[in-house]
């Protein structure tokens, strides 16, 4: 149920040729269909129930599931419902909509089955085919920029997650001296069943690979140097699913992996890598953005940066790994909402420079207003979910008795807002950019964004009970 | 009763005295400098002739020109009713003590100085400019010596400073006590617009200050400021005195110590004008921009008598 | 017998690393092809042994379809290409010749120092073939970042998964089939993508150097 | 439900409104819903200061906000005092704003405006309330933010956006600084409670570091110096009624901040706490009112009077912590005391002094004076009311500048009491400095009236100017009547800010019985003074003095002529003094700190040079301080940014060598891994 819609809506695409508008349509119904699905299993969780399919528990959708699965299913919904394909004047030719609409929907597909499957090596399996699906759709539109950064991506992304398969292999080779060679091996839950009798040594090395593998697909430095090129060349819709999600989904591989090893060596092992990586990535970030002359370059950064900050939350201990959780998805909305209205701008200006942006509130009311609050909201400002989230995480840092670290990380954040404002006033004020069309024109677009806006300040004023269980949930998972 | 009637009276006096003291300083002045000079009652008969005198006032000049002279002398008037000029306690210490009457002082100055530019006479704008830096820049001196008083006294009250140099005379030629006397005199100078600040004997020089001041003024708004100026110039001899050297002073209201302290006032009255004569005849005045540095000399004289009453204790 | 078994299996993997190895010194695109292809080979067949000596079936299996993709299937494809971009050769590397094999020699003892605690662990009599895969994993590493072309680091790429391939089928008899039915599948598709970018740098570029995407900075 | 649990209520309730009012309503009416509901929620915050401060009740509203914290809010004495401080000046501006602002019609988004002045206000109030870290913050960001929106307002003029931006940096500087203070109180306590924090055992280093934070938090938002640059560059650029609000209450927020953590939260520390604070408030007093005056730009030099402002109260706070650090309790709150005596006092004559400006500005459409002059004549109640606030803020009897002024005073010159004389020498140099300060001040303002109002106007708008419309008059009167209030009752007011501080650590409010009679007697002070009795004396002598020289037969005739200039004909504005002129000779003085730029160029008459034909002089004050200061790290965070940039070289071969080199070293890592 929450696999299919994405399946039907690609084979849809794939049959029909030429595209047909209708499809579009469909799609997006299908994806809301998905989105339900993960509500439901929301609420199985919340009834305390965990939902397991196919032989073996082949698929398994617990906590930490269940909240990926929402997240993807958002996105995905955003990403159908604004994509190219749904309307005639949105700069997309039909080939180019339906080549969207099937790999899309593949991604899609693939981010879902790897959150949801309780197989190691089908994560794996789905994660890779994230990247080659995803790096189809960069080069929607064939320019010599969009080919050199698909192909960077391609490439440094194979790499990364060929390592990853190296962790796979190690941590399963690990089991099989331990245990002798069984088909459920690579199962989440055997695997954390032995997790304790596992050896130290090679699980640290397996988690390294782990690490780096798909620490390259969620974009920690210094992994990260494909993402921001591929996000500011891919087509919107797909830079808000790569920037909302697909970096999600890669940490989700990451944290399952790291729940295995703490069991195994103590969280102190992960936790210095994680540390390492989270402040060289937020630390990288930040300067980047301080001269950063491109807006979707600039938004890319801050995913890089946002990352940074969730791998820190997870060092931090239980506390952390809520404040973690609270931050992804308060990240997903900020971040996919604002590369929408990045393409909104795109299209309007027909440049992705910031000096020669100028005047948008004046030519665009209301993509402009939207875009002042999401910059607001990303750069962690209240009444917006990532400045709770952000709140909570300094706290578990200082409970936890890291004043330096969250003193650091607290610094180069305030480097960050300050470049990231400043660009945002470049853009908004000052008198229209000659030769670009003002008024807002199609408005209905802006209805799903201003949605997540209105979600961000519910999260940034309260944390819903449900939201609140199924962190907690996770946390037991993850564990210490 | 017998208080307040003592106020009145010693305010009275002041007024009375004031044009005296201005006239007896120009005639020693004369007398050192080998004129004849005015009597000592000059200053009455101008005052008196100023009021009779009709008012000229600027076409540019608006309310506050004509407010500013009454201001000026209600506020100096206030002073003489706080400052112990014949006895202590008076009544009226506890409406204001030493900070209160260095802060009436500077009410007045500065309404002086709007209406200095009020017409729109470059003149009188010079004039406000050079008065408000001279006056800005003798604050810092005279609070430092009102600290330095207030801690051997341990009051800002007059009264009370008054009455504790009195007890203990030792007090008296104590450093801070002499260090302070001396700042507090460089200040009367510069406030009271004498040399080798201001040159009281001018009216039209571009080096003027309170002269360039009031320039526009006429008639008895000229009278209401030149009486203050001269009451201003008592106040602080008075302080001077009393302060520094208070024997005289009527601690028991009874006629005899009363007549005393008049006779003790008109002595220190005079040998004060008396030096100031001399100082005047001896020095020239200073260019514009040496001032703060005579001032800042007044300054450190302060900070010094405040350092050693504070060490000294 | 067991001696025989690891014997086998040390001199297999060893060779495929030394094809690795000469990969680095050949030059020219049918070159690498060449080395690319002998080593799937070699590959599959230390999988063949292992799967008699282990008597697996599930792993004969795993060696078809290795002989079949990257034995046979991929070579052929890359071999189109590079007839298709003939004037462009591997001419110069980054690092000379000499430098990559001292390089990559360094790496393959860093591979044995990692692999240390694995061998100690691991019973099976394949273990003293896994440092080998671990060099061949770093070296095939060295290979995609020191070689200019395109079309050498898509080979330099499926060396590392052969490396990867290898120390499955050593340490752990190989994965579960099923997984390994996924990974050729991916690594098909993903070959296939990269392919197609090939063309289209191609025809952007006019050249499948590397060198020249460099446009997006900052 | 008491009234004060009631009054908080509609607090909470008509801010909102207000702002919802400001997105729907427009026009006249969508101003007058703000002002109105502004007004109200204003009301109910002095209504709430007053019970609260008058019946000693301390309401607490606490909601579920986050599992973590909540959402809590506690009136206490402090706080009930900033309520009403916050209250009273609210209200001038929104009445104010309600005329002000019609000048925006059309031209800028009334709607932002309207919602983000209530936003402010409600900030405001939530924040001197909070009782945990987390309200405190977000009402603290909520505070800036909005100003900061309100600050763009005329973001189409040129260096709005610029001074924004150094806004929102400096302050988002201080919030982080804010921040790790809070959680560094915290001590791992995660409700982040102020009750938890006052309890929390913390070593002296983590005291000393929190103490440290607190100050640069706080003094970014106060505009202490050298932390002030922001302040003369946003608050000018600002609408006239936010500049006030932001000048009068909004800085104040980082003085309420001060003292709730060090006389509440850590009650009290070491002695060079209270030095530190007195030294820095002392330099800031003195660089404000010297940079003031050498300002031509009416709000700029507002501004820096601000900066002046804020050093007095934190030279009275600074000694209120001293006496604290040496067990001299009630000099300790008589310091204190002083310090907020002069808070509300500033908050008053700076707001009026806003608003007053904007009402010029209204008028003659600049903010430099030199193009001002003559505007008593055109608008003269404005002009009466700056007056008021010119002598207010020049300390002069018997307004409420000079109340608090004396109070200082008093504070610095218990400082005898200290046993330790080497330490003790501090206060007679603040003293000194104070006084310096506050003669410098008056010369200011008589620069800033007597150009601005005085004499003949100096350009043909200042000649077309008209008085503002009644709403301003009103938000300009309201504040004239409380500064002469205050100036008035001291004797009320001290006690009741002593009785503000009732129960906070280390200070002693049982030793603060003030009585209650004419004249201030303060115990500890060391004289007394009677600011009504001042008042009636001088208002007699000056309603007196006319009347006896009527009796005495003085001549009454009054001739108007043109002003006497050594016989030359007619005057222009071009013969007037300027501004620059005025300042001149102190800037001459003090050419140390200025390092003034002048350049005069002469053009003589072709045929002789006895002849000139123009001469042109201009002179430009840099302050070298701040870049001192300001310059090389933001070179340092350029050189970085370029050096980080340069990783992203666009070269894959690179890209994937980080990515080998990462590796290879975690693999090292994890291997030997102990």
């Amino acid at each position: 149920m929450l696999l299919g819609p994405p399946l039907v809506g690609a084979l849809l695409a794939l049959g029909v040729r030429p595209y047909r508008r209708f499809v579009g349509w469909v799609n997006a119904l299908l994806s809301l269909s998905s989105l339900g699905a993960a509500l439901v299993l929301w609420s199985h969780l919340l009834a305390g129930r965990v939902l397991t399919s196919g032989p073996g528990e082949f698929l398994r959708a617990d906590a930490l599931s269940t909240l990926l699965a929402f997240c993807v299913s958002v996105v995905a919904a955003l990403a159908a419902w604004l994509g190219p394909g749904m309307s005639r004047d949105d700069g997309y030719t039909d080939a180019e909509a339906r080549r969207f609409r099937i790999f899309a929907n593949l991604c899609a597909f693939a981010m879902l089955f790897a959150v949801t499957s309780n197989n190691v090596g089908f994560m794996w399996i789905a994660v890779e085919a994230t990247t080659i699906t995803s790096a189809m759709l960069i080069p929607l539109h064939v320019t010599k920029a969009s080919v050199e950064a698909s192909w960077k991506y391609i490439l440094i992304g194979s790499v990364g997650i060929a390592l990853a398969f190296g962790g796979t292999v190690l941590g399963y080779f690990d089991f099989v001296s331990l245990a002798g060679r069984q088909e459920a091996a690579l199962n989440w839950t055997v695997l954390m069943a032995s997790a304790p009798h596992l050896h130290p040594e090679v699980i640290q090395l397996a988690f390294v690979f782990i690490l780096v593998g798909y620490g390259t697909k969620a974009g920690l430095a210094p992994m990260h140097t494909w993402l921001p090129d591929a996000h500011s060349e891919a087509p919107a819709a797909l830079s808000a699913v790569m920037s909302g999600v697909m970096l999600a989904v890669a940490l989700y591989a990451v944290i399952r992996w790291e729940a295995v090893v703490n069991a195994s060596v103590g969280s102190g092992f992960t936790d210095g890598l994680y540390i390492a990586l989270g402040v060289l990535s937020i630390a990288i970030a930040s300067f980047s953005l301080v001269i950063q002359r491109n807006y979707k370059r600039m938004l890319a950064y801050s995913s890089i940066e946002h990352t940074g900050l969730i791998c820190v939350g997870l060092a931090l201990g239980p506390l952390g790994t809520f404040a973690a959780m609270l931050h992804l998805l308060n990240h997903t909305l900020a971040k996919s909402m604002m590369f929408f209205l990045a393409g909104r701008v795109l299209h309007r200006y027909g440049t992705t420079e910031i000096g020669r942006v100028s005047g948008l509130l004046k030519v665009m009311p209301w993509t402009g207003g939207l875009f002042a609050v999401g910059i607001l909201a990303v750069i962690g400002l209240p009444p917006f979910g990532l400045f709770i989230s952000e709140f909570a995480l300094f706290r578990a840092g200082f409970a936890a008795g890291r004043p330096w670290l969250m003193g650091l990380v607290l610094a180069l954040l305030a480097v960050a807002f300050v470049s990231m404002i400043g660009h945002l006033n470049r853009m908004l004020y000052g008198a229209p950019t000659p030769g670009v069309v003002v008024g807002e024109g199609n408005r209905w677009p802006l209805v799903p964004l201003a949605i997540c806006v209105t979600a961000l300040l519910v999260l940034g004023i309260t944390l819903p009970p449900p939201l609140q269980a199924l962190l907690r949930q996770i946390v037991e998972i993850v564990g210490p | 009763m017998v208080g307040y009637a003592l106020e009145i009276a010693q305010a009275a006096l002041a007024l009375l005295l004031a044009p005296g003291l201005v006239g007896l300083v120009r005639w020693l002045k004369a007398r050192l400098q080998n004129r004849r000079g005015a009597s000592v009652w000059q200053p009455y008969w101008e005052l008196a002739k100023l009021f009779q005198k009709e008012v000229v006032v600027s076409s540019n000049a608006s309310w506050l020109f004509r407010v500013a002279p009454f201001v000026v002398f209600a506020s100096t008037v206030a002073v003489t009713f706080l400052v112990p000029i014949l006895a202590v306690p008076l009544p009226f210490d506890g409406i204001g003590d030493l900070l209160v009457v260095v802060y009436l002082l500077l009410l007045g100055t500065f309404f002086l100085s709007l209406a200095g530019l009020d017409p729109g006479s470059p003149f009188g704008g010079m004039g406000a400019s050079r008065e408000m830096t001279v006056a800005a820049l003798a604050e810092p001196t005279v609070a430092l010596a009102i600290f330095a008083l207030a801690l051997s006294a341990g009051s800002t009250n007059l009264g009370q400073i008054v009455a504790r140099t009195m007890a203990d005379p030792a007090a008296a030629v104590s450093p801070g006590h002499l260090l302070a006397f001396g700042a507090l005199f460089v200040v009367t100078l510069a406030e009271t617009g004498r040399l080798p600040i201001d040159n009281p004997a001018t009216h039209l020089e571009l080096t003027m200050i309170h002269e360039a001041m009031i320039l526009e003024y006429s008639g008895r708004y000229l009278a209401l400021i030149e009486w203050a100026a001269a009451l201003k110039l008592l106040v602080f001899f008075s302080l001077l005195g009393n302060l520094f050297i208070p024997w005289g002073v009527s601690v028991v209201l009874t006629p005899a110590t009363l007549a005393v302290a008049v006779v003790s006032l008109l002595v220190k009255l005079v040998v004060l004008a008396g030096v100031v004569a001399v100082l005047e005849t001896r020095i020239a005045k200073l260019r514009l921009f040496r001032v703060p540095e005579l001032l800042s000399v007044s300054f450190v004289l302060a900070l010094l008598a405040v350092t050693s009453s504070f060490l000294l204790r | 017998m067991d001696g025989v078994f690891s014997q086998l299996s040390v001199l297999g993997s060893s060779l495929v690393l030394l094809f690795g190895l000469i990969l680095l010194w050949r030059r020219g695109i049918t070159a690498y092809i060449g080395a690319f292809a002998w080593q799937s080979i070699v590959l599959a067949g230390v999988t063949v042994v292992v799967a008699y000596f282990g008597n697996d079936y599930e792993l004969y299996w795993v060696a078809a379809g290795l002989l079949l993709l990257k034995g046979l299937v991929i070579p052929r494809l890359l071999r189109r290409m590079a007839r298709r971009f003939t004037a462009e050769r591997e001419l110069e590397p980054y690092v000379n010749t000499a430098t990559s094999l001292v390089v990559s020699g360094l790496l393959v003892l860093f591979g044995y120092a990692i692999t240390r605690p694995l061998v100690a662990l691991s019973q099976l009599p394949t273990r003293a073939g896994m440092p080998l895969a671990m060099g061949l994993v770093l070296v095939s590493l060295f290979v995609v970042i020191s070689r200019k072309k395109a079309l050498t680091q898509v080979v330099g790429f499926l060396m590392l998964e052969n490396g990867l391939a290898l120390l499955a089928v050593l340490g752990t008899y190989g994965i579960p089939l099923i997984v390994e039915l996924g990974v050729f599948l991916d690594v098909l598709m993903g070959f296939l993508v990269m392919q197609i970018f090939i063309y289209q740098i191609h025809e952007t570029f006019e050249s499948i150097d590397v060198e020249q995407l460099n446009r997006l900075r900052h | 439900m008491t009234l004060a649990d009631f009054l908080v209520m509609i607090l909470l309730a008509a801010y909102p409104i207000g702002v919802a009012a400001a997105l729907v309503a427009r026009g006249a009416l969508g101003r007058g819903l703000v002002a109105g509901f502004g007004l109200a929620g204003a009301l109910a915050g002095v209504g709430l200061g007053a019970v609260c401060l008058g019946t000693g009740i301390v309401p607490t509203v606490a909601t579920s906000f986050l599992p973590l914290t909540e959402f809590a809010l506690r009136v206490d004495g402090l706080s009930a005092f900033f309520l009403v401080l916050v209250g009273v000046v609210g209200a001038a501006v929104t009445v104010y704003g309600f005329g002000y602002s019609a000048a925006y019609e059309g031209r800028y988004s009334l709607r932002l405006l309207g919602a983000m002045l209530n936003v402010l206000l409600l900030s405001l109030s939530v924040q001197v309330m909070a009782d945990n870290a987390l309200t405190f913050l977000m009402s603290w960001e909520a505070m800036s933010l909005s100003a900061y929106a309100m600050v763009l307002t005329e973001h189409d003029r040129p260096g709005t956006v610029r001074a924004a931006h150094w806004y929102i940096a400096v302050t988002h500087a201080g919030f982080v600084a804010l921040l790790a203070m809070f959680l560094l109180l915290s001590a791992g306590d995660l409700s982040t409670s102020f009750a938890g924090m006052r309890s929390a055992s913390l070593t002296p280093g983590t005291r000393d570091a929190a103490f440290t934070l607190a100050l640069l938090g706080f003094g970014t938002k106060a505009g202490i110096a050298p932390l002030h640059v922001w302040l003369p560059m946003a608050h000018p650029v600002a609408p006239s009624h936010v500049s006030a609000l932001m000048s009068g209450v909004v800085i104040k927020m980082g003085v309420y901040g001060l003292l709730r953590v060090t006389i509440d939260l850590l009650v009290g520390g070491p002695p060079w706490w209270g030095g530190l604070v007195l030294g820095v408030g002392t330099v800031s007093a003195l660089l404000g009112v010297l940079y003031a005056l050498m300002e031509h730009d009416l709000k700029r030099l507002l501004a820096y009077h601000s900066v002046e402002n804020i050093g007095i109260i934190f030279i009275g706070i600074g000694a209120g912590l001293m006496f604290q650090s040496f067990g001299l309790p009630t000099l300790a709150t008589l310091g204190i005391v002083a310090g907020m005596y002069h808070t509300i006092n500033h908050a008053c004559f700076k707001g009026l002094l806003f608003l007053g400006a904007g009402s010029v500005l209204h008028a003659v459409g600049t903010r430099n004076m030199e193009e001002m002059g003559g505007l008593i004549k055109r608008m003269p109640r404005t002009a009466f009311f700056f007056l008021l606030g010119s002598c207010a803020i020049s300390a002069l009897p018997p307004l409420n500048g000079f109340a608090s002024e004396w109070l200082v005073f008093q504070a610095l010159l218990g400082g005898s009491a200290i046993p330790q004389p080497e330490v003790a020498v501090v206060m007679p140099i603040a003293v000194a400095m104070l006084a310096l300060t506050s003669g410098l001040a008056a010369a200011c303002f008589v620069k800033a009236f007597g150009i601005t109002f005085l004499a003949i106007p100096r350009s043909p708008r200042a000649e077309q100017a008209h008085e503002a419309p009644r709403s301003m008059q009103a938000g300009m009167a309201t504040l004239a009547v409380a500064c002469v209030a205050l100036g008035l009752a001291p004797f009320a007011v001290v006690p009741l800010l002593g009785a503000s501080l009732a129960g906070l650590g280390g200070v002693a409010p049982a030793a603060m019985e003030f009585t209650l009679a004419l004249s201030l007697q303060v115990p500890g002070t060391s004289g007394q003074m009677s600011p009504p009795l001042l008042a009636l004396g001088l208002v007699l002598g000056v309603a007196l003095v006319p009347f006896v020289l009527r009796m005495l037969g003085a001549d009454r005739r009054l001739r108007v002529g043109d002003t006497w200039g050594c016989g030359r004909i007619g005057q222009t504005p071009r013969m007037e003094y300027t501004a620059t002129a005025f300042a001149e000779p102190l800037r001459r003085v003090f050419a140390e700190l200025y390092r003034p730029t002048r350049d005069l160029s002469i053009d003589f008459h072709p045929d002789s040079k006895y002849f000139v034909q123009s001469i042109e002089y201009r002179s430009e004050i840099h302050p070298w301080i701040e870049r001192l200061l300001y310059d090389w790290p933001l070179q340092g965070l350029h050189g970085a940014a370029s050096w980080v940039r340069r990783l992203q070289g666009g070269s894959l071969h690179l890209y994937l060598f980080y990515l080998t080199l990462a590796f290879l070293i975690l693999l090292t890592a994890a291997r030997w891994w102990r």
